[in-house]
C-alpha cells in the first residue's frame, strides 16, 4: 500500500493523523480513499495542490500512477519564474 | 490632424525623407514611420540605451532626440551595422560568445560598442564597462557582452591600427 | 489636439525674439531633462527653441583671459577638450559624470545649469571655479554669478524672454587646481546623492592661500561653503584642517530625505566628499607647481 | 522514455556551443518583439491609472475623452464580465485577475488600471486619458506588512477571511492565508541545542526589471475571431487567461508569440491583452497597447517585500538540530505571494529532524506581485544562510564545512516533504572548495562570503513536433517563447537524436494553433520538459525512419537500428542485404527523399506532462570591498557553482548563472521600491530603480557541476531559477567578513550600511 504523508494544515480533517497507508493505483483513487477515511478532505486535495510521488512534484494530478510502495506528499502548488 | 514637418537625413548611408510631428522622437520615427524596429525602446527616458543610434557620429539615445532635429544629419542604426551578407565583427562576436539572452538590449549594445571601438580601438575591460554603462542588460550580468566586445576589439585591431 | 512647435534659430538675437513671441516656450538644448519632463505630463502646447544651431553657443574659447563656454556645448565636447581637462579638471569631471556617454553627447552645461536641479553636477564645479553666466534678453546682455543664477529647485534668474548664452570662467592662478566628486550608489547613471567641488591655491611651501568649496544635492540649490574654505586657508591641508573643512560642510549642508538619500547620510557624505575633493585638488595643484 | 540519463552515453552535440539559430535576427535588429509589430488602420491604446493607493470608484465619465477627435473607444470594468469571487483554478484566481486588469468598485494601489482608451495615435490616447473624469472616494491605505496584519488595519477585501487557520475566522483580514510545515518536536530540540540564534530579516519590494515593456496587438474579425500578437512567457497562458476573463471560447483566440525582451517570471500573467482584445472588438480595428516604463514599475507584478523570523538551534559538534521559521510575504493588492515556495525552500538544503515553518500571505496597497525567478526563495535564503554563517563563526567552523555537515543528499527527506533522489548539493560545495577563489588573498576593507541556494524546478506540459524535410534536414516546432537560447538547446537535442548536424535543424516557436499546448517558459522547465518532448518526437521520427528502411530493404524492422543519422541493418537483415550485395546502411537524407513513395511525410510528435524535474542547488562565493566612509559596497570578485544535471548548451547555462547572480546582486545592494506616504512609488524608472550597470559588476566566474537528473534522458535539470537565490546572503556574509556588521535588512545600500557601520562604531 502507498504511504501518504498528510501535512499539518489538513489536521482539521485528519485529526492530526500524519501517515496513512492507502491502497490506490492512481491519484484519483488515492484521494477518494482519503476522502472516505477523512470526509471532506478529498475536496481540499482535488484542486490547486501539487503532489509529490516518490519525490517527483506534479501540479494538479489526477490519473498519475501510484505504485504500491510509493510515498505520496501533498504540497502547495509552486509557480516558477 | 496635426501638421507634419518634412525631414531629410542620411540613414545608414541612404538619403531618406520622412514626415514627422515635432513631438516625435527619432526612435519613434525610425520604428513607426521607417519600420526600422531594430532600435528598441525600453524606457524613453534615456536610461536603458536600447534605442542607441549614432547621430552625426555621436552615440545618442534615439528617444531623447526629436526627429525634426535630425534634418540634414547622418544617422547610423543597428540595421546599418552589417554590410551585405557580412556581419560586423561585433555582431559575430556577440553570437560566438552567446552575449545575448532575450536580445532586446542587443542592438543598443552593438551600436554603443561600435561607437566605443571607433573612439578607442583597444579599450580595457574597465573602459568597456564604463562606456557601456548607459546600456542596461538584465539577462546576462554583462560578462559575455564585455568578453565579446574585448574579443571584437582584438580581431578588429588589425584594421584599427 | 495639443501640439508642439519647433524652431531652430541660428543667432542669439533670433532665439531671444523667438522666446519673446509669448505662449508656453522653452529653450531646447540637449533635451535630456526637458523631453523627459514633457513626457511625464499629459501632452500640452509647447514651443521649443532649439539653440544647438547657434555657433556662438556651442563653442569653447580657452585662453589667458580664461574660459568662455557656450551654454549649448555638450558635456561630451567639454570632456574631450584637451586644454579644458588640463586647466579645469574638476569642471570636466563634473561634465563627464553626467549620465551615460549617450546622455553626455546631448546634455549641455547650460542645460544642466538652467534645469536648476539641486543635484546638478556641473553647478558646484562651476561655483568652485567662480564661473559667471552671460544672459541675453530683449534689453541686451547681463552677467550674474552661477551661485546667484539658480534661485531654487527648478528655478533660475532667467526671465521667460531671456537666454543663457555662455559661461565665463576666470583663469586659474598659478599653483591652483580644482576637483569635483559626487557620490552615487552605482558606478554610473545615477543622480548625485551629494556633490562637492573644490578649488585650491597653494603657496610654494604647500600652504593653502585660497580656496573655494561648493556643495550640491544638500540644499535647494548648490552653494559655496566659505566656512569650509576658511578652514583650510592658511593651513598645510593637514588632517585637522581637512576635518575642520568637512565639519563646515556637514554644518552647511541642509539636505532633505528622499528616494536618493537621507538627511543624516547626505550630511555625513558631504563632509567625506569635501575632504576627498580638497585632497585631489591639492595634489593637482602641487603637480602643477612642480 | 527510458530512465537512463545518458550518463554513459557519448554525445555528439549535447555539451557543444553552436550559435543560436535566432542569433542573426537578434544581432541585426530583425527580430520582432512585442512592440515591433503594426497593422494597417491600427489604433493605439493607453490605460488610465489610479492616482490613489486605495479608493472607492464612485463614477467614471469618459464623455469629454470620447469627444476628442481621434478617440475611438473608452472601456472600464463595465465592459468586461464580472467573475464570481471564487473563480479559481490552481493558484490563479480569475476574479482577482479580472479586477487587476481593470479595477471594479475599488482601486487597490497607485497605478491600478481604471479605464483604457483606443485612439488614432498614442499622443491623442494620452491626451484623452487626461479628459476622463473619475470620482474617487479615497480610503485609508496600508503599505507596511506589519501594519497590514495589525488589528484595525484598512481592509482591502471585505470578503477575505484568512485561510488555513484551525477554525475559520468570521472577521475579514488582510492575511489571505497561513501555511505550515512541521517535523519532529522543534521546541524540545531547540531547548536541548547547545546554542540558539534567533534573527529577524526584512527585504524590500523589487522588480524583475526586464528591458522590454509589456506590449501586444489585438485584431478581431467580423466573425469574432481574435488574433493577438504578444510577447510573453507563454502565449498559451495569454490565450487561456484572456478567454477565461472575457468569457470567450479558447478557439476564438489565436495568440502569435513575438520575441520576448525578458520576463524573469513577470510575463507569466496578463495585463494589456484582455484590454486590447475588448477594444479591438469594440472598434473593429486592430489595437496596439504598449506600456511605458513607468507603468511597468507602477502596475506590473513586482516581487514581494518580506518579513522573516528564523530561530536555529545547533550543537558544538557543528550539527544543526532544529529550526523555527516564520515568513510574512506581501502579496500586493490581491492574494498570491510566493510565500509557500519560500517556506518550502528555506530549509531545503538542510538535513533536519525538527522544524516548524509558518508562511503568511498578506495583501496591502501595492501592485499584485508576480513570479520573479525562483519566486519566494531569495528572501528565505537571505534569512537562513545568514544565520548559518553566524553559526559557522560561533563554532569557528569553515562555512562550507558547516553546510556540508548538514547538507541534504540522495535519500534525505526534504523539509518540504518528499525524499530527494540524486541531487548535487555536496558536489557543488566540494567544487567551490577546490576553486582558487576560495583561498585567494583579500585586500584591505575586503571581505568574502558564501551561500547556498535551492530551487525545485518544474515539469508541466509541453508539446513538440519534429518534421523531417525532403532532404533530411528537420524542423522542430514547439511552443515555449525563447527567452534565453532555448531554440538552440532544443535543436541540439533533436540533432543528437536524429544524428544530423545541429544547423540542419530549424527550431520554431509556433503559435497557439500550430502546436500542442505548452505551459509557460518559466520554472526552469523549457530545456527539461520541452526538451523531453523534442527528444521523444525525434525518437518517433527515428522509429519511422527505421521502419521505412526496413520496408525498403524488405527486412524485419527489429533488425534495423539508428546510428549517426543512418538506418543500419543488423542480424539477419544485414545478412540478407549482404547476399543481395546492398549496403547495410541508409542515411536519413535518402529515407527522407523517398518518403513520399514509402508511406508519406515523416513527422514525429510528443505531448507530455513532464515528470521528474530535478532539484537544483547552487553555491556562490563573493568578495566585496566596503567604503567605510560612505557605506558603498563594490563587488570585486564573484564565483558561482551550480548543478545543472547536464549542460545542453554550456554558454547559455553559464549565462543563466551569471544573469541570476547579477539580479541577486542588484536585489542585495540597491534595488527597492520607494513609496511616499500617499502610497505613490517614488522611483518608477531605471534612473532611480537602480539595477546594476556594467561598471557595477566584475566578470562572474561559473563552474557547472553535472550530477545527471535520472528522470531526464540526458540528465537535464533546470538552471534558470536557482542562481538568484544565493547572492543576497553571500553578499551579506561578505559584508560581515569585511566590516563585522550583520546586515539583516535589504537593500544593503550605502545609507543603510553606513547607518549600521556607525551604530556599530565601525564607520
Amino acid at each position: 500500500m502507498a504511504t501518504v504523508i498528510l501535512p499539518a494544515r489538513f489536521s482539521d480533517w485528519t485529526g492530526g493523523v500524519e501517515h496513512v497507508d492507502v491502497d490506490a493505483r492512481d491519484v484519483r483513487q488515492l484521494i477518494r480513499a482519503l476522502d472516505e477515511r477523512f470526509p471532506g478532505l478529498g475536496e481540499k486535495l482535488r484542486d490547486g495542490v501539487a503532489i509529490a510521488i516518490d519525490g517527483e512534484i506534479i501540479n494538479d494530478p489526477l490519473l498519475e500512477p501510484v505504485e504500491p510502495d510509493s510515498e505520496v506528499h501533498f504540497l502547495p502548488p509552486i509557480s516558477g519564474g | 490632424m496635426a501638421r507634419k514637418t518634412h525631414v531629410q537625413a542620411t540613414i545608414n548611408g541612404e538619403q531618406t525623407e520622412f514626415l514627422c510631428q515635432p513631438h516625435e522622437s527619432l526612435s519613434e520615427v525610425l520604428r513607426n514611420e521607417l519600420d526600422m524596429t531594430g532600435t528598441k525602446e525600453g524606457c524613453t527616458t534615456g536610461d536603458c540605451g536600447a534605442c542607441s543610434v549614432l547621430l552625426d557620429g555621436r552615440l545618442v539615445c534615439g528617444c531623447l532626440v526629436l526627429a525634426v532635429e535630425a534634418d540634414g544629419s547622418e544617422i547610423t542604426t543597428i540595421e546599418g551595422m552589417a554590410t551585405g551578407q557580412q556581419l560586423h565583427p561585433l555582431q559575430q562576436k556577440f553570437l560566438e560568445h552567446a552575449a545575448l539572452q532575450c536580445g532586446i538590449c542587443t542592438p543598443g549594445f552593438l551600436v554603443a560598442a561600435k561607437a566605443l571601438l571607433e573612439h578607442n580601438p583597444d579599450p580595457s575591460e574597465h573602459e568597456v564597462r564604463y562606456w557601456l554603462s548607459g546600456n542596461l542588460c538584465r539577462c546576462t550580468g554583462y560578462d559575455k557582452i564585455i568578453a565579446a566586445v574585448l574579443d571584437a576589439a582584438q580581431t578588429m585591431g588589425g584594421d584599427a591600427r | 489636439m495639443r501640439e508642439i512647435e519647433y524652431a531652430a534659430p541660428t543667432t542669439v538675437d533670433e532665439a531671444v525674439s523667438a522666446l519673446a513671441t509669448g505662449g508656453p516656450c522653452q529653450p531646447f538644448a540637449g533635451g535630456t531633462d526637458l523631453l523627459v519632463q514633457m513626457r511625464s505630463r499629459p501632452p500640452s502646447e509647447q514651443k521649443l527653441v532649439d539653440i544647438k544651431r547657434i555657433p556662438e553657443m556651442a563653442s569653447i574659447a580657452l585662453d589667458a583671459s580664461g574660459l568662455r563656454l557656450g551654454a549649448a556645448t555638450s558635456c561630451w565636447d567639454v570632456s574631450q577638450h584637451k586644454g579644458l581637462r588640463e586647466t579645469y579638471p574638476g569642471l570636466v569631471e563634473a561634465a563627464e559624470l553626467i549620465g551615460s556617454i549617450q546622455i553626455q553627447n546631448r546634455a549641455t552645461v547650460g542645460g544642466n545649469l538652467c534645469n536648476a536641479s539641486p543635484a546638478a553636477d556641473t553647478v558646484p564645479a562651476l561655483i568652485a571655479v567662480g564661473a559667471e553666466c552671460v544672459i541675453a534678453g530683449p534689453g541686451g546682455r547681463r552677467t550674474v554669478s552661477v551661485e546667484d543664477f539658480v534661485t531654487g529647485p527648478g528655478t533660475t534668474q532667467l526671465r521667460e524672454d531671456e537666454l543663457l548664452v555662455e559661461l565665463v570662467i576666470p583663469p586659474i592662478p598659478a599653483r591652483s587646481a580644482d576637483a569635483y566628486l559626487r557620490f552615487i550608489p552605482r558606478g554610473e547613471m545615477d543622480i548625485a546623492v551629494v556633490g562637492a567641488g573644490a578649488s585650491v591655491t597653494l603657496a610654494p611651501d604647500g600652504t593653502c592661500t585660497a580656496a573655494r568649496i561648493a556643495l550640491g544635492a544638500v540644499g535647494p540649490t548648490a552653494f559655496a561653503v566659505p566656512a569650509a574654505a576658511d578652514a583650510i586657508i592658511g593651513s598645510s591641508l593637514d588632517e585637522a584642517a581637512l576635518e575642520r573643512a568637512a565639519a563646515a560642510s556637514r554644518e552647511a549642508a541642509n539636505p532633505i530625505d528622499d528616494k536618493r538619500g537621507t538627511i543624516s547620510y547626505r550630511r555625513t557624505v558631504a563632509g567625506v566628499l569635501t575632504r576627498r575633493a580638497i585632497r585631489i585638488a591639492a595634489t593637482r595643484a602641487t603637480e602643477r607647481s612642480s | 522514455m527510458t530512465d537512463s540519463n545518458g550518463s554513459d552515453r557519448k554525445f555528439k552535440w549535447v555539451g557543444t556551443r553552436p550559435i543560436r539559430h535566432d542569433g542573426v535576427d537578434k544581432v541585426t535588429g530583425r527580430a520582432h518583439y512585442g512592440a515591433d509589430f503594426d497593422l494597417p488602420g491600427m489604433l493605439h491604446a493607453h490605460v488610465l491609472r489610479s492616482p490613489h493607493a486605495h479608493a472607492r470608484i464612485r463614477r467614471i465619465d469618459a464623455s469629454k475623452a470620447l469627444a476628442l477627435e481621434g478617440v475611438k473607444a473608452v472601456i472600464t470594468s463595465d465592459d468586461i464580465p464580472e467573475l464570481p469571487l471564487d473563480e479559481a483554478s490552481g493558484p490563479t484566481n480569475f476574479s482577482d485577475l479580472s479586477r487587476n486588469v481593470l479595477a471594479r468598485d475599488k482601486v487597490l494601489y497607485h497605478g491600478h488600471a481604471v479605464a483604457a482608451v483606443a485612439a488614432t495615435s498614442t499622443r491623442i490616447a494620452q491626451e484623452a486619458l487626461s479628459l476622463i473624469e473619475v470620482d474617487y472616494e479615497p480610503l485609508p491605505h496600508v503599505l507596511d506588512i506589519r501594519a497590514a496584519m495589525a488589528p484595525g488595519a484598512p481592509i482591502l477585501h471585505d470578503h477575505m477571511r484568512t485561510k488555513g487557520l484551525k477554525e475559520a475566522p468570521d472577521e475579514p483580514s488582510n492575511i489571505a492565508s497561513k501555511m505550515e510545515l512541521t517535523r519532529g518536536d522543534v521546541d524540545q530540540a531547540l531547548a536541548e541545542a547547545d546554542f540558539v540564534i534567533e534573527r529577524e530579516f526584512e527585504t524590500a519590494t523589487v522588480h524583475q526589471g526586464y528591458i522590454e515593456p509589456h506590449a501586444c496587438v489585438a485584431q478581431t474579425n467580423e466573425d469574432g475571431q481574435t488574433t493577438v500578437w504578444a510577447s510573453s512567457q507563454g502565449h498559451f497562458m495569454i490565450r487561456a487567461y484572456s478567454a477565461r476573463l472575457l468569457r470567450l471560447d479558447i478557439s476564438q483566440i489565436k495568440v502569435i508569440p513575438m520575441e520576448i525582451g525578458g520576463g524573469f517570471g513577470g510575463k507569466t500573467t496578463v495585463y494589456l491583452e484582455p484590454l486590447a482584445i475588448v477594444l479591438s472588438r469594440k472598434t473593429g480595428r486592430p489595437v496596439k497597447a504598449v506600456m511605458t516604463r513607468e507603468e511597468v514599475f507602477r502596475a506590473t507584478g513586482p516581487a514581494p517585500a518580506t518579513l522573516i523570523n528564523v530561530k536555529f538551534g545547533a550543537n558544538r559538534d557543528g550539527k544543526i538540530v532544529a529550526a523555527k521559521c516564520e515568513l510574512f510575504y506581501e502579496a500586493g493588492a490581491f492574494p498570491g505571494s510566493p510565500v509557500a515556495a519560500g517556506a518550502m525552500c528555506i530549509l531545503a538544503p538542510f538535513d533536519l529532524d525538527h522544524f516548524t515553518i509558518e508562511g503568511y500571505d498578506v495583501v496591502l496597497n501595492k501592485p499584485k506581485t508576480a513570479a520573479y525567478r525562483a519566486p519566494g526563495a531569495p528572501p528565505a535564503a537571505f534569512a537562513a544562510e545568514t544565520v548559518i554563517d553566524e553559526i559557522a563563526r560561533e563554532l569557528e567552523i569553515d562555512p562550507l564545512d558547516l553546510r556540508r555537515n548538514n547538507a541534504v543528499s540522495k535519500g534525505s527527506q526534504a523539509a518540504y516533504g518528499p525524499k530527494f533522489s540524486d541531487i548535487g548539493l555536496i558536489e557543488t560545495l566540494d567544487a567551490l572548495r577546490k576553486h582558487p577563489h576560495y583561498e585567494a588573498p583579500l585586500g584591505e576593507n575586503q571581505g568574502r562570503g558564501c551561500a547556498v541556494g535551492f530551487w525545485f524546478n518544474a515539469g508541466m506540459q509541453s508539446s513538440a513536433e519534429v518534421k523531417l524535410n525532403e532532404d533530411g534536414t528537420a524542423v522542430v516546432v514547439e511552443g515555449c517563447p525563447d527567452i534565453g537560447g532555448s531554440r538552440a538547446s532544443l535543436a541540439i537535442m533533436a540533432a543528437e537524436e536524429l544524428g544530423i548536424d545541429v544547423y540542419k535543424v530549424r527550431p520554431v516557436v509556433a503559435d497557439t494553433e500550430a502546436v500542442g499546448i505548452n505551459d509557460n517558459t518559466g520554472g526552469s522547465r523549457v530545456t527539461f520538459a520541452t526538451g523531453m518532448a523534442v527528444i521523444e518526437a525525434s525518437q518517433d521520427v527515428v522509429r519511422q525512419c527505421c521502419e521505412r528502411a526496413a520496408n525498403i530493404w524488405d527486412i524485419d524492422a527489429k533488425d534495423v537500428i539508428w546510428q549517426d543519422g543512418c538506418a543500419v541493418a543488423t542480424g539477419d537483415g544485414a545478412k540478407k542485404l549482404d547476399e543481395e550485395g546492398k549496403l547495410p546502411s541508409m542515411p536519413i537524407a535518402e529515407i527522407a527523399a523517398g518518403a513520399a513513395r514509402t508511406g508519406g511525410p515523416i513527422t514525429g510528435k510528443a505531448s507530455l506532462n513532464a515528470r521528474g524535474a530535478g532539484p537544483a542547488f547552487a553555491v556562490h562565493l563573493v568578495d566585496v570591498e566596503v567604503d567605510r566612509e560612505t557605506g558603498k559596497v563594490d563587488i570585486v570578485r564573484y564565483t558561482t557553482v551550480q548543478d545543472a544535471g547536464r549542460a545542453i548548451h554550456p554558454s547559455y547555462v553559464e549565462g543563466q548563472m551569471q544573469g541570476g547572480a547579477a539580479q541577486g546582486i542588484g536585489w542585495a545592494l540597491n534595488e527597492e521600491y520607494v513609496y511616499d506616504a500617499d502610497g505613490v512609488l517614488a522611483n518608477p524608472g531605471f534612473l532611480d530603480y537602480r539595477m546594476p550597470v556594467a561598471l557595477d559588476l566584475p566578470m562572474i566566474d561559473t563552474v557547472v557541476v553535472e550530477v545527471p537528473n535520472p528522470r531526464h534522458p540526458y540528465g537535464v535539470r533546470g538552471v534558470g531559477e536557482v542562481p538568484i537565490v544565493p547572492p543576497i546572503p553571500a553578499i551579506a556574509n561578505a559584508i560581515h567578513d569585511a566590516t563585522g556588521v550583520r546586515m539583516r535588512k535589504l537593500p544593503m545600500s550605502p545609507p543603510n550600511l553606513l547607518a549600521e557601520l556607525t551604530r556599530a562604531g565601525r564607520a
